[in-house]
């Protein structure tokens, strides 16, 4: 589904390859991954991490299988089991709600190898695949900050969990950064446990409208679906938005929004997917974390469109500091 | 007479040979009827014999098995009402067909609504009705809710419904039986002049004195089948058209010498109940002053300042027409409905009890509507038998239900009563009305009650079983059990009762001697036109 | 009793051609997919390769039917009385984090500590349950509404207490709330040893066999007994079938109402436990939503019956546990979610379709009996 | 006569909302308790759950109960995004609106031909609603279908093609813009009016217009048409109406086809807020459009003040979080107007000593008002910030409370949810 955008920009991290994959017999690598709610083609998360997995089929000659939990993501644990029953290993559960069962499978299952996608690693079997969403969002941030002209900039969260809010402290920590006295107007659309907040296209647009129309010039949403709404406002507004996780100037298909979207946050679920592939064919155990961060361009921002060449001197500063240690980006807000 | 001159025009109605068969039971057997335009045709028959579904045959509810009906000299095959209603039949149901919460006008215009440019036509509609009112009598306020009317408005808007369509033959499915003496009177004036004007009425009556003061021919069906057909002058006596009916002798409800004893069962003072929902009586105001007030403030009272004692042994009969706060009277004691004053059994005050221990404490209770309030309908007749009695034996054992005993005990009412059941597990509602109703009183007169209420105990019952019911209540009454009987039959009400108290508008207005009351009498007390209080 | 042994009958015949119809359905959808639906119903019944597989598929299965089958219980004690709990959603959920927070605040004895955390759980549920009921036995407030809206209050609330007064620690990196951590005294112990019985190998899925299974068997026992065989259940049973009735035989309908949603909330109060004392040892973000509404459907399916019920609630799970299944034989599996909306809806029709024939045919029984279809000869 | 004063009882409480609104705006200063961006949010979020509260009207008028619409709604949105994408939004509406009537139809052939109970056969279709579309989207969106190419997913439809009207009042709200000037001066009362004005007159949507206007529509078809005189006997005493030779299967049939018909709109209407078919995005406003008529009292005006009441808490909310927090001051001074009509009522001197509010529980309402008073006084004094969840169940809790006040005065047609079955008698 990603495959336009995550083959656009995976470039980066192409690596050769040819040796491993000459080295392992065909279909000796079986991978399996389990998608989170909403599964395979929601053109966000989900299509993110299979793009990684697609990725490995193609260049690590891997067999792959993945599945999409109930509605209700009451069998995330079973559908780990069914996957290590049928002989997938290493598995990969996308979503930090697979944190749990991951913990349990890889106790029941401890000659395979399990990831989880934003949830630390809970077992010697487990690989945490985590992303420094925080930093990439203080980029967005210092974007967002730098190109406001009214000094007002607005963020969306979708579901108000400690996830999103990483997000959050990042953007805020980013435009305070170039502006201290900026004003940031932050909304959720639900409280935590309600997931329909990722969904509320219309939420998204009232909450987005009321920004803009107190002035705020730019509005970064890490809301999933709801972003539409975000885009629809901006458009509406004549104002500017940034997306969230994919490249969303190129996701987003309808080209006047296409037009709002001066940058979007990249999380790249995709290279954390296939980079654990890789390090598993060639012999890593798990145990450990493995942090996406700017340094490895785990996260980043998309310059499709352009319209942030002109403070990429500024970004990169940004970046560098980020990538030195020389700034700490809070990951609270 | 005008029959005679109109002999050679052709029937109103034809019944050929009609049989209509329910699951297990033919309703309607090889029936012919001829009814003659411009006459009052009565059709009478004991309960169940096949009367209403007929009627529901011709007026398109029901199809028939076989035979054939003709209307004016055609042939028709009616689908539905609506193809009924198209060649000018019109029904009035035994049971109110009225929707409470429409207005008089929304009632009687509904499916043949004037139109005026895709809008309901009301002006035209009112107009119309308001023009039929005067010409026929039937007085309404077409703007009224149905619900704020009371049952001969309702009798009456239900005629205009059928006369707003324009039919010319009218079918009166049992119209008087909620009606007093004078009501019928002046439903049988405009019965007489409808016939003036040449529409056909076909009328079904339990009332036999009825049927022979406004019927021109009689048709008596039983078990589903005609077994006569006479002209009104071949008719002698009720009595013969009774015998007919039901082909045996007619049980009448006398009740022989006098077993009241000086022991007050029940006592019953200052019962009062709002219209508008009950409201505590402030501190300090006695039950009178309070009723004063809400009197001397207009307010609309269901039962006002109600005051009587029935002594063991007693049936104390209340006559009223249905609405005057017979039902309120019944459900206040009962404890179901919230009511001012004081009510007593024996010496105990129970005014503040609950209807449980009210019906511990020995209160039977035959309801005016078995269906309603007597009855689990989808349950069987022992779980029917454990109703009311949850909590005594032999329905009761600790918590538990005790099913054999309860069962055991309701084949001794099957068995008592008569009640004509296959087993004690069929559900209630396979049995016919009668065999409830003595499933009921049966149930009630069980555990030996100091007291009933038996509303309209024989309501819908055929004789037979009619007299048996009357049996029991008269030997329990010999026992001496105190008895609140409200009935709209008056022959039973008189045959039946030690005393009659009269209520009207929720007022008991006279007491009489059932000995030396007639019916008319005691109608012209139920409804107001003789004023006063008479003791006995 | 063969009148009751003859609706009995008639009522599974009435299910069993329900079901094929749903399946010819559904085979139809599977068609349009461009799937074999022979594949699909193969994959109802592939547990997996290895023992191991099949035992840890029955475990899920089983564990799944537990929480739905306590639901459709929850429901049906309402319905039996027209009291329409659309609550147990909520009652549920805010059950479930009071009775695994105060869980998780001591260390007792686990026949105590258990017995403790579920006293909690059934009153948490009983009296978030006396809200509708006092609103409408008060206010005459109408309880389907009033559920609705608890639900969306219970749903708030718990996130809220999730997120707060009732947070535990969480691992590093860890982005799921959640309560304490129960002790293991909380946990109820399973029923792996069952497997034993039958020579297979324990179930290794997340506490394996939910004990609670156990407890579930009880609680449909209990609920049979007090709806069929005590003096409330009568009560209840009357005030369903007709309440003017029930009235005037001496229940009072405030006092039915009460208890009835009390009861019914306090059983549903124990929906989440099995998953809690059984496999996550916590409330957390991930505890499983929706199990009142299903309890809906189950209860209904089951006909408000302890037996018909615990029937559908295995159905229900039968069909979910395929979920992974499904995908792997390559058929869409919200053919499932079609597949249970088409059998309870089926499955209603049917009930009323044999329901009118057995009264019919009782009727009938009763009118020949009585000889009262034949009718008599007299002449005029 | 009683229709007159029921009028002009309306239009004063409407007046005095007002002036209490104004009134805790300015003593607040939270200028989007009136702003015209509040307005605009609440009728965007409250036409979807009127539409399905006005498909459950038409329901429940014909005497079915429709606890069904959820799943309606569900297959409404999936069906406009189907059609969207496309062939436009004509296209989209129509196709919603079918993909609605066709989960009435299932819900008609349930209730009305089978007699299933009304409860059961709407729970099966808020199974079936999303069970049916996600399949659908697994298999008409999966990889590789040309939907999939125009963006596709198997959560949401590619967007709809072409876009819909959006007209302003000219002049007032538009152009020159004189409501929004005057809004703008945050003057007491007549800003508010101007703002509530232009919120509800700037840039509207077509659907919501279409929305809106099939209130009085309703009404009128209902109230003053013979064929809504055939449909409300249907709910009221379909014995009756069919004794009258009403076609009352027919009659059921097509309300209840309507009203999932309304319910798809809803549906349709949220597509065109968001562009595009977006698994979930109902979000419950089925159940929530029921309540709206239950609270409206089963009648078309009342619906529409429930749709409003949860479309602007909910808009007020997601536009400004301090602004939600004046509930409180709105609820302290609605109970002190309460308390002072009583306690002018107790001392009036015409008023019969004995009778005048005398009985404990009276004095109990009173103080009880007193105490909450108080305390909403005492938390909107403290709290600048509700957290997140309680904010979100204000409508559900004002709904509560309306129903505990207002119930005893709801009336429901009173054949709803009988089985009706022809030619039966009760
Ligand atoms: N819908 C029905 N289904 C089955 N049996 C019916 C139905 N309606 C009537 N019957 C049967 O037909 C018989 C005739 O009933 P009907 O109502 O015509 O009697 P009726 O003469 O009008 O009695 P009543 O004087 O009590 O009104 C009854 O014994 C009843 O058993
Ligand atoms: N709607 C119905 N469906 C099926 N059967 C019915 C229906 N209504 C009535 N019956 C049948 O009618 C009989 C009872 O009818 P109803 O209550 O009118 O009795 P009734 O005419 O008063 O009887 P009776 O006078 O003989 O006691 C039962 O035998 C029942 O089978
Ligand atoms: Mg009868
Ligand atoms: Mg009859």
């Amino acid at each position: 589904a990603c495959g336009g955008s995550g083959g656009g920009s995976t470039t980066a991290s192409e690596a050769p390859t040819g040796a491993a994959s000459s080295e392992a017999p065909k279909s000796a690598l079986k991978v399996g991954l389990a998608f989170d709610i909403g599964g395979r083609g929601d053109k966000s998360f989900n299509d993110a991490a299979y793009a990684g997995l697609e990725k490995a089929k193609t260049e690590l000659n891997a067999e792959i299988k993945e599945l999409s939990p109930a509605a209700d993501g009451s069998n995330r644990g079973d559908l780990l089991r069914q996957l290590a029953d049928a002989g997938y290993n290493p598995i990969i559960g996308v979503g930090f709600a697979y944190g749990e069962d991951i913990k349990k499978a890889a106790q029941e299952y401890p000659d395979i190898e399990f990831a989880v996608v934003d949830s630390a690693s809970n077992a010697p079997n487990v690989t945490g695949l985590l992303f420094a969403e925080e930093q990439g969002s203080y980029l967005a941030g210092v974007a967002a900050a730098t190109k406001s002209e009214g000094g007002h900039i607005g963020f969306v969260g979708g579901v108000e969990n400690d996830l999103i809010k990483k997000f959050e402290a990042g953007y805020v920590a980013g435009a305070k950064s170039v502006k201290p006295d900026i004003k940031i107007d932050i909304k959720y659309l639900t409280p935590d446990g309600d997931f329909s907040g990722f969904k509320a296209p219309d939420k998204g647009k009232v909450a987005a409208d009321k920004m803009y129309q107190d002035g705020a010039d730019i509005v970064y949403h890490a809301s999933g679906d709801s972003g539409l709404g975000v885009f629809q406002a901006a458009a509406a507004a004549k104002k500017k938005a940034i997306g969230v996780d994919s490249d969303q100037r190129q996701t987003v298909k309808e080209t006047d929004l296409q037009s709002v979207i001066m940058t979007s946050m990249l999380k790249r679920v995709d290279v954390g997917v296939f980079e654990f592939i890789k390090a598993f064919q060639g012999g890593a155990k798990g145990g450990t974390n493995v942090t996406y961060d700017l340094k490895v361009d785990g996260v980043g921002l998309a310059t499709t469109g352009g319209e942030i060449d002109d403070i990429k001197d500024k970004l990169d500063t940004a970046k560098q500091g980020i990538v030195d240690g020389k700034i700490t980006v809070p990951a609270k807000p | 007479m005008s029959a005679d001159t109109l002999a050679t025009a052709k029937p109103a109605v034809e019944l050929e040979g009609i049989t209509k068969r329910f699951p297990g039971v033919v309703a309607n057997h090889d029936i012919r009827i001829t009814v003659e335009p411009g006459t009052v045709h009565a059709i009478v028959g004991e309960n169940g014999a096949g009367k209403s579904t007929l009627m529901k045959i011709l007026y398109g509810m029901q199809k028939p098995d076989e035979g054939t009906i003709k209307v004016n000299g055609t042939e028709v095959g009616f689908r539905t009402p609506s193809d009924a209603i198209a060649v000018g039949i019109g029904m009035v149901h035994q049971h109110f067909m009225l929707a409470d919460n429409l207005t008089v006008l929304e009632n009687i215009v509904l499916g043949a609504e004037p139109k005026k440019g895709g809008r309901l036509d009301t002006a035209a509609a009112r107009k119309r009705i308001t023009e039929l009112a005067e010409s026929h009598g039937l007085r309404v306020d077409p703007d009224k809710l149905v619900e704020d009317l009371g049952v001969g408005d309702r009798q009456r808007v239900e005629i205009l419904k059928v006369l707003y369509r324009g039919a010319r033959i009218l079918i009166l499915d049992e119209p008087t039986a909620v009606l007093v003496p004078q009501e019928v009177e002046e439903l049988f004036q405009n019965l007489r002049e409808l016939k003036a004007e040449g529409l056909t009425v076909i009328f079904i009556s339990h009332k036999l004195d009825e049927v022979l003061d406004i019927a021109d021919a009689i048709t008596v069906i039983r078990r589903g089948t005609t077994v006569a057909s006479l002209a009104r002058n071949e008719v002698t006596s009720a009595r013969q058209l009774a015998e007919l009916m039901v082909g045996s002798e007619l049980p009448t409800p006398e009740t022989r010498e006098s077993t009241v004893t000086d022991r007050v069962a029940l006592k019953v003072a200052h019962l009062t109940m709002e219209a508008d929902g009950y409201h505590p009586v402030p501190k300090g105001t006695s039950i009178e002053d309070y009723v004063g007030k809400l009197r001397a403030e207009g307010k609309r009272l269901l039962l006002d300042d109600v005051s009587f004692e029935i002594h063991e042994g007693e049936i104390l009969g209340i006559a009223g027409v249905e609405g005057n706060g017979q039902s309120e009277l019944i459900e206040a004691i009962m404890g179901i409905r919230a009511a001012h004053g004081g009510v007593a059994l024996g010496e105990q005050d129970i005014s503040t009890w609950s209807t449980l221990k009210r019906r511990e404490s020995g209160i039977g209770y035959i309801p005016e509507d078995r269906h309603r309030q007597g009855l689990l309908l989808e349950a069987s007749l022992w779980e029917n038998r454990v109703l009311g009695h949850q909590t005594r034996k032999p329905a009761r054992n600790g918590i538990w239900v005790d099913r054999r005993a309860a069962k055991a005990d309701t084949e001794r009412i099957v068995k008592d009563y008569d009640v004509r059941t296959p087993s004690v597990d069929t559900l209630a509602l396979a049995l016919s009305g009668g065999n409830q109703q003595k499933l009921i009183v049966g149930r009630e007169m069980s555990g030996a009650p100091k007291f009933l209420i038996a509303a309209h105990p024989t309501r819908g019952v055929d004789v037979g079983a009619q007299a048996a019911i009357w049996d029991h209540l008269r030997n329990a009454r010999a026992a001496g059990l105190a008895v609140l009987l409200i009935s709209a039959d008056l022959d039973e009400l008189i045959g039946l009762s030690d005393t009659i108290q009269v209520i009207y508008r929720g007022r008991l207005v006279a007491a009489l001697d059932p000995s030396d009351i007639t019916p008319e009498r005691l109608g012209g007390y139920m409804t107001g036109a003789i004023a006063g209080t008479e003791e006995t | 009793m063969p009148a009751g042994l003859n609706r009995a009958l008639l009522t599974v015949a009435g299910a069993v051609i329900a079901i094929v119809l749903a399946i010819a359905i559904s085979s139809v959808a599977i068609v349009a997919a461009g799937a074999n639906p022979l594949d699909a119903f193969a994959a109802f019944f592939n547990f997996g390769e290895t023992p191991r597989a099949v035992v840890n598929g029955v475990a899920a299965f089983l564990n799944r039917a537990v929480p739905l089958f306590i639901a459709g219980l929850a429901v049906a004690v309402g319905f039996r009385m027209n009291l329409f709990n659309i609550g147990v959603e909520g009652q549920y959920r805010l059950a479930a984090i009071c009775a695994a927070y105060v869980g998780s605040t001591f260390t007792a004895p686990a026949p105590i500590q258990i017995a403790v955390i579920v006293v909690v759980a059934a009153a948490v549920g009983g009296l978030y349950a006396l809200i509708p009921a006092v609103m409408k036995v008060t206010r005459g407030v109408n309880e389907v509404i009033a559920t609705i809206m608890l639900n969306y209050i219970a749903i708030n609330l718990t996130s809220f207490l999730v997120r707060g007064p009732f947070a535990g620690q969480r691992g590093e990196g860890q982005l799921t709330t959640t309560t304490p951590e129960l002790a293991d005294s909380a946990m109820f112990p399973n029923l792996n040893f069952i497997f034993d019985w039958f020579g297979q190998p324990s179930p290794t899925r997340g506490g394996g066999l939910w004990g609670f299974l156990l407890l579930a068997v009880v609680l449909g026992l209990a609920v049979w007994v007090v709806l069929e065989r005590t003096r409330f259940g009568f009560n209840v049973k009357a005030s369903g079938l007709n309440s003017p009735a029930a009235l005037a035989s001496g229940v009072d309908p405030k006092k039915m109402i009460i208890a009835a949603m009390v009861l019914s909330g306090g059983i549903a109060g124990l929906i989440g436990l099995p998953e809690i004392l059984g496999d996550r040892g916590a409330f957390n973000s991930n505890f499983t939503a929706g199990l009142g509404f299903l309890g809906i459907a189950v209860a209904l399916l089951g006909r408000n019956k302890p037996v018909g019920i615990a029937v559908a609630a295995l159905l229900f799970a039968f069909l979910d546990r395929a979920q992974g299944a499904l995908q792997f034989a390559e058929v869409p599996a919200s053919v499932i979610t079609i597949i249970q909306g088409v059998i309870v809806l089926l499955v209603v029709v049917a009930n009323e379709v044999t329901k009118r024939l057995a009264l019919r045919l009782e009727e009938q029984r009763a009118a020949q009996q009585l000889g009262r279809n034949t009718p008599v000869e007299v002449a005029a | 006569m009683t229709r007159f004063t029921k009028y002009h009882l309306v239009l004063i409480g409407v007046a005095a909302l007002l002036l209490l609104m104004s009134l805790v705006r300015v003593v607040s200063g939270q200028n989007d308790i009136t702003s015209s961006g509040t307005f605009a949010a609440a009728l965007l979020l409250a036409v979807p759950i009127g539409l399905a509260g006005l498909g459950g009207l038409w329901a429940e008028r014909a005497g079915v109960v429709n606890i069904g619409l959820e799943g309606m709604m569900v297959l409404g949105t999936w069906f406009a995004g189907w059609a969207g994408y496309q062939w436009g939004p004509v296209a989209a509406l129509i196709a919603g609106l079918l993909g609605g009537a066709l989960g009435g139809l299932i819900h008609a052939v349930a209730t009305v031909t089978f007699g299933v109970d009304h409860i059961i056969s709407g729970v099966a279709i808020n199974l079936l609603g999303p069970g049916v579309t996600r399949f659908l989207s697994e298999v008409l969106y999966k990889e590789g279908t040309p939907a999939a190419d125009a963006g596709a997913g198997i959560t949401t439809s590619p967007a709809v093609t072409g876009r819909t009207w959006e007209p302003s009042l000219p002049l007032l709200s538009d152009g020159p813009d004189l409501l929004g000037k005057l809004e703008n001066t945050h003057w007491f009362l007549l800003s508010d009016l101007a703002g509530i004005m232009r919120g509800l007159t700037h840039e509207v949507n077509v659907l919501v217009i279409l929305a809106v206007l099939l209130l009085p529509l309703t009404f009128f078809v209902l109230w003053r048409t013979a064929f809504g005189l055939r449909l409300r006997s249907a709910g009221e005493n379909p014995w009756a109406a069919e004794s009258l030779g009403v076609n009352v299967y027919l009659i059921k049939y097509v309300a209840v086809v309507i009203s999932g018909a309304f319910a798809g709109l809803g549906g349709v209407f949220l597509v065109f807020v968001s562009d595009k078919y977006v698994e979930g995005q109902t979000q419950g406003r089925g159940f929530i459009g029921l309540a709206a008529m239950i609270f409206g009292n089963w009648r078309p005006g009342g619906l529409a003040a429930g749709a409003s009441l949860f479309g602007y808490t909910e808009g007020l909310r997601l536009r400004s979080s301090g602004a939600i927090t004046s509930v409180f001051l709105f609820g302290a001074v609605l109970l002190l107007v309460y308390l002072i009509i009583r306690v002018r009522r107790m001392l009036s001197p015409d008023q019969p000593a004995e009778l005048a509010a005398r009985n404990p529980k009276d004095y109990t309402l009173m103080a009880a008002a007193a105490a909450g008073m108080v305390v909403l006084f005492w938390l909107w004094m403290t709290v600048d910030q509700l957290p997140g969840e309680f904010v979100f169940i204000t409508p559900h809790v004002l709904t509560l409370l309306v129903l505990l006040v207002a119930s005893q005065r709801l009336r429901m047609p009173k054949a709803d949810g009988v089985r009706y079955r022809r030619g039966e008698q009760r």
